[in-house]
């Protein structure tokens, strides 16, 4: 069961893979990673609004499901939703402004870390209410088939997401009417404190699938082609009208819940394990090993990535504060 | 001109809104197949098909959530709640999502989204009996509106399923004026009017948050709700011929709200008196008397009387129901203590 | 799947079954069988208020599994719940009472139909807003646990109640902690209008339990020494400490959902098909073929019953309507 | 005497409860290994063990059944939400269960239940940021408790802990006065009084519907509740050096509200001011408004004067979010409005 599984930290197998594929999928990771790094140092040295939740070694979950939907898939984030953001290209600018409760934020300033959302890019919203974005997802699926758009409706939640109410009514009509769903468990093994083996009375959360006789999937979550592969059948089943698919996607949160949360609770044994499971370096092992890519070419990327980030927390220093009526504008939407 | 009750005046509202906009979609349970617990869907599955109408499992929570992300990827979502008790099941889905998605969103998503059933005290016992506007009212985000009439009834079905906010449209039991098919007895009430009957068939709209005058009076100004404004009506009618002019102000929306329209009877009638069938404490009396203190505290000559539920959960037996419910004689007697001082 | 079991009409095996349990199960069968026809005559003939949900075919459900119980252990009821304050010993004159709206009835004229309750019986309330009683037994088997009391709890519930999130959230916290709590689904083969199939996406109720990791049984709920013998073993199982089961009893709902609702949306075939397999008869059969009884004897029990469901009639009527002011004395529990 | 931070006090409170009488468990997410989001329940596993504090999965809706059904079987049960903005995912668990259960059984059935948790507007967004009082204030069933200071909180969690109704205990994030080992920063407000924080060892119970006066005054009366008693406290203290009296009185309970020592403040000042972070409409400052309009009309010189957050979900914008909440200055607007006419 998840708690007991082995970690992997061999290479990603990138042989065949698509170089093009591989280079974006990387640099996204590198950007989310950056993205976060930058912003645990701005939390400690500026006055930043809020909180935030860390998705630090997770990003290949994120980046591996996106990297296989359409510009005009549509997903659901939860409170730890950045890495998810970069994934679906909403801007690094809009995103650091946000964080800073800019005007240009990509929600104005008015929805913060944990609401990251940005329409335009089929982003419908980070939904901080665990397990709340699951049927919102859902029914972005039931309106993808009676708009005819070909579109398929991705949910993004916590192994800890699963035992809310909502995940079992939202699978079951999913699955009742073959809705283009498709549910991704970042099994990261913590809810906050608590274990899957601690809140889960069957730790394979993937199996829970059998109740809505569903079809799943379990992947290293660490290896991004892994989950890229699994969630593209899970794409073409979709489109072809076969229904929903639940993917649980083993990863290992490697910063605290929140912020500077000390996350006491875990054996440090098992943070380092797992922090030698860097889904990046595996990745840029794999690449490496394929070939696909040069050390230079690499180091190449990971500045450019981290050059972005620098860029995006230059921009949010010239945007504009959310001012104190911004948000009256917000209350009512003008029919 | 053509008579409608309230069921079938809902209904037809919705129909020419799904006739004339593709993208407006039903979901509730037993909407389809069984045409809904109080017939307001019937036949609705036949014409429009089982991609617009959806007959859902018993999952408040879900297909409220179904209906929010339909309503922020392009289509109109009308939920039905067999009850409206049963809202509370999905109260996350409303409070914390429909509610605040559009201003979390900086404005960028909207969620035109209906919710909509039946509520009211008719011999069910505490968990078929309540009224919920007051949680609703008190829910920034939302707009509540409550049809006393057929007329009403299809004019503001009409504008909540074009408004690109969530509405919550409740509906009264003893208002529609027909039998449940879900094996109730023909649900009336001796004080309910035939007022509002006459409906158009063409489709036309009423926008939320304009009160309606249902009579007009000069000595004392009662607001009222629902099944709630019937029984003002009748007591209207009753002190008419005891030589007292009631003024009687159906809001039709609590959210918004009409304070102008409010405002100005009280300044003529200097007296006021509130009607709610939810519970007192809290809910939308309180509101109502709060509003009238805020805009009208110099005009009255009395303090605001308010006449609501008590605030107990509704007992079962029919003596003890009338009790906790406010009957005509309770907004007299509330009425004459407007007028007593 | 449910929808297209099929139907079994042979008598009940009682061959070597206790002599005085059959007969306490047929007597209570018989009560509340004849409880809900007169209901049905009274509403239809005195001003009866409220509704009621009427259990009529489905008797073998509550009796058997209520049969396999000590007096101490609680259950809970839904809205169609006579048949379970019946086979709990609720008084027959406490119940009619109720129903009337009485002052002498078993909730003093606040409960009515749909919320029929007697704690002194282990009854813990009828709950009428679907699925949500399911946690609640669940936390009077969390009670029994920490009491240390040796009860179980029993949670009644219908197939659609199946798709409510509590019923996920509760299983899986039952199913966790190993509490001694048992899941009854009186799949009666509709939620008001709509079928299993309809409405379930594994229409195999019981196998749902497999997301819990909790032992399961589908049994004939017409066969009420079937649904006994289940009822029995999960009983065990849950005093032994070996956790929570889910049993799935098949049976049907002969009469409309509520009163007089007409159920026009069901095959003709199909209702009289099942009217044919009512679980009464079937053990009247089966406790002559074993020659438990005599044809005789089971005249005289259904004599009797039905005399003590028209002293309940009368007992009624010689009760005290409940006042307009009753119900303030119930607002708050003085502590 | 000793002196106890708010946090410390519930946790004394529930601590010597739980060992005086060994029906009182506790659930809730994290409250056990990890010591609450807030660190309320420390230790509470360590001394107690896993048979009376039970760290749950997240399903609130089920976890809030099963404090339900423990507390109808001989248990007392505390139910702890990690942000009192989730507990609207179990909202059906407690209005239509918790709430009805004891009329519904004709009063044979008893749920002593504590709902507890934080909730107030600290920069984390509409989801966990909003007033929820006003939702169970309007809940009958429901008992409705605040407490602004750690002696009361002691003495109130005590009594809530012994009352055998459902009863909401609302705690104030910014009023913890110790940082959050979920992450956050050590949250603070400049307006927090250091008042109430001798708390005495012993345990002592305050009777539920008792307000408190916090000041004493002549001139105008503020009634408010949590983070608002503070910050109307501050400004009392502004305005006595310039001339003005304000009383201030604590209700400590919504429901049971206690109406003498209100209306009893106001028919000596003549003038009300009710604060409230909850959102104005339909909630907490309407209904103070519409008690003492119903108790208080003739004392009153001047319109109740309400100051309450914005009809809005709470925005992240720091600058946004201030202006949604009532500030000193808001509060200061409104006693001068008050005391003007
Ligand atoms: C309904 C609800 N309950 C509780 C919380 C508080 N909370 C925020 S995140 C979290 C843990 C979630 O765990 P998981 O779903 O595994 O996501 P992760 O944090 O591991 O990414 C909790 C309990 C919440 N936000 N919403
Ligand atoms: C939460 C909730 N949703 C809807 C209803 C309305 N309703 C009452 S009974 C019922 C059907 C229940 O079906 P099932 O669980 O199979 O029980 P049955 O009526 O067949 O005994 C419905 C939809 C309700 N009471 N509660
Ligand atoms: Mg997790
Ligand atoms: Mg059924």
């Amino acid at each position: 069961m998840s708690a007991t599984l082995e970690i992997r930290r061999d290479p990603v197998d990138c042989a065949g893979a698509d170089r093009e594929l591989l280079l974006r999928i990387f640099r996204k990771m590198l950007e989310a990673r950056e993205f976060e790094e930058q912003l645990y140092y701005l939390f400690l040295t500026t006055a930043m609004p809020g909180t935030m939740h860390q998705a630090v070694g997770q990003e290949a979950v994120a980046v591996g499901v996106v990297s296989a939907l359409k510009a005009d898939d549509t997903i659901t984030s939860t409170h730890r939703g950045h890495a998810h953001c970069v994934a679906k290209d909403v801007p690094l600018n809009d995103m650091m402004a946000e964080m800073f409760a800019k005007r240009e934020g990509s929600c104005r300033g008015m929805g913060g870390s944990m609401h990251l959302t940005d329409f335009s890019k089929g982003m419908l919203g980070a939904f901080a209410i665990v397990g709340s974005g699951i049927p919102i997802a859902t029914g972005a699926a039931l309106s993808a088939r009676v708009r005819g758009s070909g579109q398929v409706a991705v949910s993004f939640f916590g192994d800890g997401a699963v035992n809310e109410g909502v995940f079992h009514e939202a699978l079951n009509m999913a699955a009742l009417w073959k809705l283009p769903a498709i549910y991704i468990i970042e099994n990261n093994q913590y809810a906050l404190s608590m274990t899957v083996a601690e809140s889960s009375a069957l730790p394979d959360l993937a199996a829970r699938a059998c109740a809505y006789d569903m079809p799943s999937a379990r992947v290293d979550g660490n290896d991004v082609l892994a989950v890229y592969e699994a969630t593209r059948e899970a794409v073409e089943r979709a489109r072809a009208g076969g229904g929903p698919t639940l993917i649980e996607a083993l990863t290992y949160r490697i910063r605290g819940h929140a912020r500077f949360e000390a996350a006491g609770y875990r054996p440090e044994a098992e943070v380092q394990a797992w922090k030698e499971a860097d889904p990046i370096e595996r990745l840029a092992a794999g690449m490496i090993a394929a070939g696909a890519v040069t050390e230079a070419q690499l180091s190449q990327i990971r500045a450019e990535a981290e050059a972005d980030v620098e860029a995006a927390i230059d921009y949010a220093g010239r945007c504009t504060d959310v001012g104190a009526e911004d948000y009256l504008a917000y209350i009512t939407a003008e029919t | 001109m053509r008579q409608l009750g309230l069921a079938a005046a809902i209904r037809e509202g919705i129909v020419q809104e799904m006739r004339a906009d593709d993208s407006v979609i039903l979901l509730g349970e037993d909407v389809g197949k069984f045409g809904g617990a109080f017939h307001v869907t019937h036949d609705l599955l036949d014409e429009f098909g089982a991609e617009r109408v959806w007959d859902t499992p018993i999952s408040e929570a879900g297909f409220t959530g179904l209906g929010i992300g339909a309503a922020l990827t392009g289509l109109r979502a009308i939920v039905e709640y067999q009850y409206l008790d049963f809202i509370f099941c999905a109260m996350d889905q409303v409070v914390n999502q429909a509610a605040k998605i559009h201003l979390m969103s900086g404005g960028r998503a909207k969620v035109p989204l209906v919710l909509r059933g039946p509520q009211g005290a008719t011999g069910r016992g505490a968990q078929h009996s309540q009224s919920i506007e007051g949680y609703f009212m008190h829910t920034p985000g939302m707009k509540v509106v409550l049809p006393s009439t057929p007329y009403d009834a299809k004019g503001l079905i009409i504008s909540a399923i074009r408004d690109d906010n969530p509405v919550l449209f409740v509906e009264h039991k003893l208002l529609y004026g027909a039998a449940s098919p879900g094996g109730g007895k023909a649900l009336s009430d001796s004080a309910i009017q035939a007022i509002g009957m006459d409906v158009p068939e063409a489709p036309y709209a009423i926008p939320l948050g304009e009160a309606d005058i249902k009579r007009e009076g000069e000595d004392v100004t009662i607001i009222a709700t629902l099944l709630m404004l019937h029984r003002a009506l009748a007591l209207a009618e009753q002190m008419q011929a005891e030589g007292v002019s009631v003024e009687v102000i159906d809001p039709r929306s609590l959210a918004p709200l009409d304070v102008e329209t409010i405002a100005a009877s009280v300044a003529k009638t200097n007296r006021a008196v509130v009607v709610s069938e939810d519970t007192a404490r809290a809910g939308v009396s309180a509101e109502l008397v709060a509003t009238i203190n805020d805009h009208c505290f110099y005009d009255l000559e009395a303090p605001v009387q308010r006449v609501a539920a008590v605030d107990a959960p509704i007992p079962f037996g029919p003596a003890s129901e009338r009790h906790a419910i406010p009957q005509v004689e309770d907004i007299r007697a509330a009425v004459l203590r407007a007028l007593s001082d």
